[in-house]
């Protein structure tokens, strides 16, 4: 098993959830974060002191998959979250050891789907 | 020592003064709601640009209408002595503060179109033309010192029509204005980044913040019984039908609004303004129950505009500030000349040719107007931010301040 | 032009118009304070439904109020031409909008017992009824056309006590009734899921904004002065005595609530309310001590009353809306027997069986009115959300639309 | 039953009740101002507190000063039956709320300077002597019953200087005299943990909300017509001019503020303040031109101050509150003797020296007065929390819950 | 050393956390996530546009551990995190390599406690 | 690779973001958390009911990167992120099995810079 990480654009969520449903992949979980890549930062003022800034928005999706599962949410993801620019992200994968469905104790490749 | 005995004309001169003062405040109180209205409506990224624009178009606003507008509207200037304004000009003084607070809000209004993507400085230099000019000549018109030539009682439209317009509370003059000035101002924009896809599709961005939207709403609501109201310009000629008036179109505005959108939040919140600014004409001459049907009008009007504008015609208007002001603005104009008469409840003296001619005269005005002046800046200094400073946001961009600085990363 | 010579008659109609205007627009402005207060007090996904019930809430009162209500209670109506209304009727007119005003403050009191669970329409339904006939009844028994034989001056209670029902500005009317009326629609209601297990334990459910608590508990405030002050119906009645004492009681009340919570902020901001739900009956007659000792009173009554309620008898008011209210009201009718007496300083001609009677009346008849409306609704329609729309939240399940939709993911 | 005939004298004294009420309620929801403007400019840890603490400064306040301060200030007290009180005390019930309104300033700008680190119950009890003593004694020497000794036109100083003291709204009175009682506390109390690296380098704290900070400065600005115009105490003094110059004041602030600041948010919104501030003392003896000019001027110290005091000097002033009311005050007194003079413009009757001296002495007076009771209150009680309170911010430390409860994880 | 991180239901923490104290596990972070699973979505509209929503509110909470660890914190979640509803959530457990205490320095074993 | 996890105090975000930078590590996703070590509880009341918190605000530096940077990584963190205090926080690493850009589909090591 192995956890998927993306962090993508925050506009191109719902094109990613569609693209991985499509793709057989529904369950996963999100969160907002700031990311900086390689977009230039700014420069944020409070009150005259400056202060650099480089982070910009994005939303991070982890899904735990079963290894057949790789490469077909790798692929949803690159082709729904692909805007083309800068920013655009990137994917992390991990190896998974194990998964728990919590409302019924199931393990394995049973409990992630 | 208030026991002394007051003379009448003392008393009633205070009256007045504080009639119009409570108006004024009101009004003034109204340009929060317009901010709080716009920070909710726009994305978080753009609140303290919505914040800083209200303010900054009020503090503009102030000194041309100051210097230039209510000179040309109402031939009025206040270059003499403190002593000669403290003792004749006091009502004079008030009306200034009173007639400033409706002309601020054509700013106020575009702002709204033309959120999250516009330059500072050139947007507060567009409305102070707007209220230093082009809104007084209006003004002028209608209920300054050229209504009588142009659209007043003794003007020539009155001899054709059998009345002059009739604009209470300014549908037209203000709200109308502000919406049409708006459009080709949203027009030469273009909408912002993303909004529509390559192909045309619609993508609409999520507004930030219903409870703001809510606050600026009520905010508005509340004050618009200034606006209505205290256009009386005296205590002597308040009216009660006004206050009910403005009421039931609100009501109206809401009750539609809520039935038409299936109880969508953004829209009821627009739709009690947009009773109030289709009332706005007509409050003094309706009867309420006209009143409730013209309100519930302009909240259908919007509920059915504002996807028509954003998702058909494409147009990015943010707020839907011409659908609000300038169709539902237009309407009230309108409607005041059909439930304005005498068969509809109302109390008549009103011509329906009248109210449409001038409504039209008004919509061609602003938009030529709003055309002219965001043109020339548009070609001059451009007005319209950088791609990159838009990604970031105007907050960013231009006031290198997040909404919650706290919470930057 | 206000210069002119003004007959003082018409000074005085003006004057009169105004004085109403202002109670009016604050005590419209109150319910953008009871939209805060509750959307402060509940969760975020139920924000936005908080918005728009008090919105709706408005709306259906002013169409049932004017239509049926105001006529019941007053025996007003105002199907005459706009004309007539100017001619003759412009202090009814502002009457109409004063206590439509009061009357619209049932269903947004009720609004906060019953939040996060209850159908919008129903509910909608239940406050047409309430302004339309049930408080528009009770309205004009205490101070409408009915008062002389029922709660008045000349009533049978007025020759048995010696003297009339006395409630200012409306602890028994308003606030009594809104709480009395709401506890059946919560009983019948029953908790939110999850607010207590299945053991019965408790577990509260943190609210989500301090700050909007706090915001409408303010706006709130701030109105109460138009409610308490403008219930003299015209200015030559106004009374100064009643600004200090709204003033004293809901210091009072902010004191008590404030010590005996702990410094607790929520209890603090609803410590104001309950000190001026409690003042508004006698606020005309105590002495400011009084004054401030009934708000203490109604503090203290809230911050035991509100854990007693929803921990111990399990009662899930979200707002705790029928200690404030309800018991509050109560409170402050009974105590405008006592502290108004001449004893504690008070203005006196007031009587404590008078008192107690008729605010025993008025539980009776709320709580009945309101379990009756709301039983019948509950089996006909049902009052209450489905589970799964319920977990969703109402701003989702009833308005597709979250209270801050940019951060939806 | 408004339409039979009312007494002029009635009349009158209705429409004062009514002005009064007006200005005094306006004041009471400046409070709500203070409030947010406090709670956007602290850290999200320090939101409740900020609520809490303007709550509880304004009902300690009514209290003393009804037992304590307004007698001293003025001679006058309410122990007298209810009867009495309404039949001929009504104008001093209202003059009591109008100026307690300005009294509770006085704890409500300190608040701002301290926040975030100083303890509660020691800061409510510092404020009851500054309302109870301090201030009503100042309050007493300029526009009360010791004015004809001190500061007053009969004064040794009018006989000193031509003129008495002026401050029409209490530029010195309220404001200066709040923002240098403030100083000591804020020196005593010490910076906010790691506010100041220890090696003095200066590490900005953001603040949580530029929208509650706007709306903070919105409340107080639309609220402060009420302190400026009815400082006139009754209608038939009201002035036009006094509405007129705040209004031209807090434009120029704004302006100013925006301009030097490079469109900073916090500025601006401060801005705004700080011009009304400034003309307070002279709102009803400048021209225009000159309140633009004095609005202008306080909105420049404030931007070059703020960052001076708060960088430079490393007084951790959290809303700068001394720059704002205690350097903007000041200058207000200062101003009035320059733009009121006839010179330019102004209504003349106003005496430079004395201007500067009474300015100064307040300047005395506060600071020695701030720094005894704070100085007394820390030796003995202490008023600053311990650090692990202070780390864990006011709202969980004092009030045991955060400003957005159902986000604690 | 592994890394378990829970998606739980956001009404289970308290009693999550109370367990996990029981299990001798103080030491945790924890962050707002929205998750989709078995639970059925929503439609939010916005001014008439109509999306899809799947996602809800959830409480991811990440625990470092040891070896040994791992079983007790995965049943003290498992066991207080269950409502029998479904979205009760799932748990990943992922490997770690390497924990550093900031403030000492220490590495491993030591520094994760 | 490897995926650095860094728990750190809020306050120090900017100064270890500096740091970084100095070690070459510009590319980082980040977001606020909370977490509980060593640091004390304290208690929360709302309306007369008490419960247990003991959470403090943290934030959250995720950082994939190769192999030769992992070092790096991590002392410029310490050494940046340290005030002495309690509830400096951790740095957590766990490994990373593959890195894709979304924007050009480029794998591992040249992805992840
Ligand atoms: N090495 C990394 N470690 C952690 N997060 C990263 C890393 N590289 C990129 N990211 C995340 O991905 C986002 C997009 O990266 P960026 O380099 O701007 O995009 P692109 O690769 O399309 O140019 C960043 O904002 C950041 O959140
Ligand atoms: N494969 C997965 N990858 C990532 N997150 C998941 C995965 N499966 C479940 N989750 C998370 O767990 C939450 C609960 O899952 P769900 O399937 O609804 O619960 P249950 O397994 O009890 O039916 C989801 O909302 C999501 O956040
Ligand atoms: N074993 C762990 N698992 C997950 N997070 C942890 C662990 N230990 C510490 N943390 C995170 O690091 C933060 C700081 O930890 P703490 O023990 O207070 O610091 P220190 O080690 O400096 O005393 C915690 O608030 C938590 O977010």
């Amino acid at each position: 098993m192995k956890m998927i990480e993306a962090v993508i654009q925050p506009d191109r969520l719902e094109v990613v959830k569609a693209e991985l449903a499509k793709a057989g992949v529904r369950k996963m979980t999100v969160f907002r974060v700031k990311g900086c890549g390689q977009q230039m930062g700014y420069t944020e003022t409070y009150r005259g002191r400056r202060h650099q800034v480089n982070l910009l928005p994005k939303v991070c999706i982890r899904i735990g998959v079963n290894e057949d599962y790789v490469q077909p949410t790798i692929d949803a993801i690159v082709s729904a979250a692909r805007g083309g620019d800068i920013g655009d992200g990137k994917i992390f994968v991990t190896p998974l050891e194990r998964c728990v469905r919590i409302r019924t104790g199931e393990e394995g490749s049973e409990a992630i789907g | 020592m208030s026991d002394s005995p007051v003379s009448v004309m003392r008393l009633a001169r205070g009256t007045d003064v504080l009639f119009l003062l409570i108006g004024a405040v009101m009004i003034f109180a109204m340009h929060a709601g317009f901010a709080f209205l716009e920070a909710g409506s726009v994305r978080r990224q753009s609140q303290v640009n919505a914040m800083n624009k209200i303010v900054a178009d009020w503090a503009v606003s102030t000194v041309v209408y100051f210097l230039i507008g209510f000179p040309i509207a109402r031939g009025i200037q206040f270059w003499a002595e403190a002593g000669v304004l403290v003792g004749s000009r006091q009502i004079d003084m008030m009306h200034f503060f009173l007639y400033l607070g409706f002309a601020a809000c054509i700013p106020a209004i575009i702002s709204g179109g033309i959120a999250e993507r516009a330059k500072f400085w050139t947007n507060a230099v567009a409305g102070g033309v707007f209220v230093g000019l082009v809104y007084p000549l209006f003004e002028a018109c209608t209920w300054g010192q050229l209504s009588g030539l142009a659209f007043g009682e003794n003007s020539w439209l009155a001899s054709w029509t059998g009345a002059g317009f009739h604009d209470y509370a300014g549908s037209v003059v203000v709200h109308s204005m502000g919406g049409w000035l708006a459009l080709p101002a949203i027009l030469i924009l273009g909408p912002r980044r993303r909004r529509y896809t390559a192909e045309g599709t619609s993508v609409p961005i999520p507004v930030s913040s219903i409870p703001f939207l809510a606050l600026g709403s009520w905010i508005l609501c509340v004050g618009w019984f200034g606006f209505n109201v205290m256009s009386a310009g005296r205590i002597a000629d308040v009216s009660a039908l006004v206050a009910l008036n403005s009421l039931m179109a609100m009501v109206g505005g809401i009750l539609a609004a809520m039935l038409f959108s299936h109880n969508d939040a953004g829209f009821t919140h627009n739709g009690a303004l947009a009773g109030l600014v289709a009332v706005c004409a007509g409050s003094d001459i309706f009867h309420p129950a006209g009143a409730f049907v013209v309100g519930a009008g302009a909240g259908a009007i919007f509920v059915f505009g504002f996807p028509m504008v954003t998702e058909r015609m494409k147009i990015d208007d943010v707020l839907g500030v011409w659908p609000l002001h300038g169709l539902c603005g237009s309407w009230g104009g309108i409607a005041a000349g059909i439930f304005g008469q005498r068969l509809f409840g109302g109390l008549g003296g009103v011509s329906f040719v009248a109210q449409l001619t001038v409504t039209g005269i008004a919509v061609l005005f602003a938009f030529t107007a709003g055309a002219l002046v965001y043109g020339v800046l548009n070609m001059t200094f451009g007005i319209r931010l950088a791609d990159q400073e838009e990604m970031l946001g105007p907050d960013l961009a231009i006031h290198h301040l997040e909404a919650s600085p706290e919470e930057a990363l």
